[in-house]
């Protein structure tokens, strides 16, 4: 017998499937836990598997046939007589498959990190029924075109994550750094939600792409503008409200870490979508004509939104780098030192990113696509690049101070030496992670650090040269770690230290090699993957066209 | 002018719940805060939905020619609401726990992660 | 919290059924009025709550465990995802509501301006029965749980 | 399947003019040839060293070596001149870092605020 399977009909479900098959294991991992633990596990992995299946099945197609899949749930078609009918629907492009991509490896790794991880603790079926609506939310907040949508997306994640930042409730840190991540997502979505139904008040209309296309940048707008910008960086971790991100990566268990790394990331790519997508048609507003008269020569000059915001977003990247590396040196805590770490990662992609805003030069009449020079967009492409490196980096370094953690029971740089000779192979995943997030040549850091460096130096020297020392910073940070950890006499504590297990030995490996892999190879990944979501990013038009369909 | 009350009581609860949330020492008074900037953005939405006159969004009585409210905003509101709820009973929770290792519920005296 | 007065008892007594039933009136009645799973089922969980003050978290904690309560929970929530899954097999999309116009259960047209007819909407009363289902259980279960780990405290004490 | 190829060899062969990424093959190259450089170095070392005798131990102006144990620097102590001589910094960022969730909320509201101004003034 032949069984043909449809893969147009699968491709076109699966924007829906990949936040739906997480969401029914979520609600079916209590129930098939009475079975037994194993059974359970191996449904959770299953899971996390065919969600990255329909993940990288429907990112291919998007990815190399650059086109855009509009999901409406409940079916019907988005435009009724030429106005849109309120309906939620999901809007993949190619930013939104670059994001999923990331998302599914960051699952899936933790997923099977956990299998070990977590084993001798108890309450592990709402670990994992929380796990999989984490990914959930995440998923959905990566791939969704309705703006409330957004915000109910962001609020299962921030709930899902804040109730496993508090998993080990034994510990009172740990629920107090839950707390912490509650609170500050909570005020941060009320905002959200608050200029959404500002939004939603003018237009009448709660889709991305209804609202990109109707927005007239009014005071009302400028309001909610501001209140999703500020939400959203809270969110995303940028200084100096970034002191959630500390507490709640370093009192989280390690494969929560790693998936918080990818909240974190979906937050900065609302950031990105809403002021390139949602207010891409007033980005190059002129908000002010300025004559000046000076010694005689009349200077005339406009203040333009791109210009103050990008302004406005490379200064807080600066400071996020700046106050991310130097609190990271200081910090005698495994987990909280890579925290501040990310934080300096995240300054990175916001500074690439601002940097490329500063120099957009205008929207083309015909093509609808933002006009930007060739260093506006490296600068973009390094940003959009260096985010699927940072969530590798970073996350291979947590996965690491977990399986400190796990052979040792012990986060304290103060404590622990000498445990190269006991674990050979999470000492190999470090260097790696080290390097990468150094941005060292062999590794993937570098290649998009790279990008950012040189796009920076065009744009304006004295960013690059603050990303390159502090980029050097994170690479002294790293050595002090690994000089304290892994290196030195063996604490006679630590002499009976053996290896750990090998699924999670197979969770590192996974993102070493894709770290190996883009670090040899940036070329491919930056033409097939990052290129399509820089395309989508500043061609903006093709998003709001894509509801059309 | 009347119908421009419940964007001052919005701003106003808003404002209060930030101040709550700002300068109160006490975590139950904090998640007090939060329920009311919530409650605030909710009579927001609520708000704009209203039209002068109108009856309730109810599909069999829209032949009855009056004026219907907006549905969508009571919608969304009815699922902010939904999230509130658990938002409240997570973090309630989650102060139970603290309550239980610390002892206190005053911010400045819970050793959580400084520096 | 140990249970109060006997005079709350009594009252309780007599209150519980009549908000029970005013609750699954909610939820039954959510496709046709202002209402639905969530109201209902807040509605029928204010009176459980109702039950935890007036006879006490330990003695509620006899008679209900939570375990059941997460499992109804959880049943609540996969006959929403599964209803939504049916769209997909029976209907063209995911959330499709494939029941409406099928003559077969809540299959009946709901005709503006006519009668009120319960038998209409699709799957949206079924909808409003899984989620209703869930939040009774799991509101009932947070106030249970919350009330019953201060009440542990108070004893320790 | 070829196309990779292509890209391969062009990874190979020429660093890309548009995307202008060091080529990290070469790299690798280097790596190489600085180790071997190391090694062959190495070699030029005496052949007199001998393990287990007076050879090995250090010399710390005359005084005795203690356990090595005792000898691990501390996480705490590594770069302790850098956080000593930017202590001004520290001491500035370290009373940012309260732990305390209403200051993190603080901060939130000054961060819209600064926006609010600058976004609402211009």
């Amino acid at each position: 017998m032949s069984m043909v399977i449809d893969w147009e009909l699968i491709l076109q479900h699966s924007p829906a499937l990949i936040v739906a098959i997480p969401l029914l294991g979520a609600f079916l991992t209590p129930l098939i836990g009475r079975i037994g633990p194993k059974v359970r596990n191996g449904f959770v992995v299953l899971i996390a598997l065919v969600t990255s299946f329909f993940v990288f099945l429907l990112s291919n197609d998007i990815l190399t046939n650059g086109s855009i899949r509009t999901y409406v749930f409940g079916g019907g078609k988005p435009l009724i007589n030429n106005r849109f009918a309120i309906r939620i629907l999901f809007e993949v492009d190619g930013l939104n498959a670059f994001m999923i991509i990331i998302g599914a490896i960051l699952v899936l790794v933790a997923v099977i990190y956990s299998l070990k991880y977590m084993k001798e603790y108890t309450g592990l079926d709402k670990f994992y029924t929380l796990l999989l609506l984490m990914s959930v939310g995440m998923f959905g907040m990566m791939m969704t075109g309705d703006m409330f949508n957004l915000f109910v997306f962001l609020e299962i994640t921030s709930i899902a994550a804040s109730a496993l930042i508090a998993f080990w409730t034994s510990k009172g840190k740990s629920v107090y750094a839950g707390l912490k991540y509650m609170v500050i997502s909570t005020i941060g979505a009320l905002f959200i939600l608050f200029a959404i139904a500002i939004l939603y008040s003018q237009y009448n209309a709660l889709n991305m792409a209804v609202l990109a296309s109707s927005i007239q940048y009014s005071f009302l707008d400028k309001i909610a503008f501001v209140l999703l910008i500020a939400g959203l960086a809270m969110k995303a971790g940028i200084a100096p409200m970034h002191m959630w991100m500390p507490d709640a990566y370093g009192r989280a268990p390690a494969s929560i870490s790693i998936l918080l790394v990818g909240a974190t990331q979906a937050s900065l790519y609302a950031l990105f979508r809403v002021t390139f997508t949602l207010y891409g048609n007033n980005l190059t507003a002129i908000l002010k004509h300025i004559e000046l008269d000076l010694l005689g020569n009349s200077i005339e000059f406009d203040i333009t939104l791109n210009g103050v915001l990008g302004i406005l977003f490379i200064a807080l990247a600066v400071i996020t780098i700046i106050i991310g590396v130097i609190m990271a040196l200081k910090q005698t805590d495994f987990k909280r030192l890579i925290a501040f770490a990310a934080v300096a990662e995240m300054g990175y992609m916001l500074l690439a990113i601002g940097a490329a805003i500063t120099t957009i030069g205008g929207i083309d009449p015909e093509t609808g696509a933002m006009i930007i020079p060739a260093q506006g967009l490296m600068a973009l492409k390094g940003g959009i690049f260096h985010i699927l490196n940072d969530a590798l980096d970073i996350g291979l370094l947590f996965l690491v101070a977990g399986a400190v953690y796990y052979a040792t029971k012990e986060t304290s740089l103060n404590k622990l030496g000498g445990l190269a000779r006991n674990m050979k192979y999470t000492t190999v995943f470090f260097f790696i992670g080290l390097f990468a997030v150094a941005g060292m040549p062999p590794m993937n850091g570098f290649a998009s650090k790279l990008m950012i460096y040189e796009s920076t130096y065009l744009i304006n020297p004295i960013l690059a040269i603050v990303a390159i020392l502090c980029s050097i910073l994170l690479l002294a940070m790293f050595i002090k770690v690994l000089h304290s950890v892994f290196l030195g006499p063996k604490i006679p504590k630590f002499k009976g230290v053996k290896e750990v297990p090998k699924t999670m030995l197979f969770a590192m490996a996974i993102i070493a090699c894709i770290i190996i892999f883009i670090g040899l190879f940036p070329n491919i990944v930056v033409e097939n993957i990052v290129t399509p979501a820089t395309e989508a990013l500043h061609n903006f038009s093709n998003y709001i066209g894509g509801i059309l369909i | 002018m009347i119908y421009n009350i419940p964007y001052v009581a919005v701003v106003a609860l808003i404002l209060i719940g930030l101040y709550t949330v700002v300068f109160k020492r006490n975590l139950i008074k904090i998640v007090i805060g939060i329920t009311l900037i919530e409650s605030g953005v909710n009579l927001f939405l609520i708000t704009l939905g209203y039209r002068e006159n109108s009856i309730a969004p109810i599909h069999t009585s829209s032949s009855q020619g009056s004026i219907m409210s907006l549905p969508i905003p009571q919608a969304l509101t009815l699922t902010s609401i939904v999230i509130g709820v658990a938002v409240l009973a997570l973090m309630l929770s989650l102060i139970v726990h603290i309550y239980r290792h610390y002892g206190t519920l005053n911010v400045t005296k819970i050793r959580g992660d400084e520096e | 919290m140990s249970g109060m007065s006997k005079i709350v008892k009594t009252i309780t007594n007599i209150a519980f059924p009549f908000i029970i039933i005013y609750g699954l009136y909610i939820i039954a009645h959510g496709h046709l009025t202002p209402g639905g799973g969530f109201q209902g089922g807040a509605v029928v969980a204010s009176g459980l709550a109702m039950i935890v003050v007036a006879y006490g978290s330990i003695w509620t904690i006899g008679k209900v465990k939570e375990k059941h309560l997460s499992v109804f929970e959880s049943i609540g929530a996969l006959g929403f995802i599964s209803l939504a899954f049916l769209g997909l097999i029976f209907g063209t999309m995911f959330f499709n509501n494939y029941l409406v116009k099928n003559d077969i259960l809540f299959g009946k047209d709901a005709i503006i301006g006519g009668t009120v007819n319960f038998n209409s909407a699709g799957i949206i009363p079924l909808m409003n029965f899984a989620v209703g289902l869930k939040v009774i259980a799991g509101l009932f279960a947070i106030v249970l749980i919350m009330a019953y780990a201060t009440s542990r405290k108070e004893a320790v004490k | 399947m070829m196309e990779l190829l292509e890209t391969f060899i062009k990874t190979l062969t020429a660093i890309n003019d548009d995307i202008r990424i060091w080529n990290p093959l070469i790299w690798v190259l280097a790596i190489i040839i600085a180790l071997l450089v190391v090694y062959i170095i190495r070699g030029f070392g005496r052949r007199d060293y001998k393990e287990g005798t007076g050879q090995t131990q250090a010399f710390l102006s005359g005084n005795p070596e203690y356990e090595k144990e005792k000898m691990h620097v501390p996480g705490e102590n590594v770069y302790w001149g850098f956080t000593h001589a930017l202590k001004w910094v520290y001491d500035i960022f370290n009373k940012m870092h309260t732990g305390n969730v209403s200051d993190y909320v603080l901060w939130f509201v000054v961060i819209m605020g600064i926006f609010f101004l600058i976004l609402g003034v211009i």
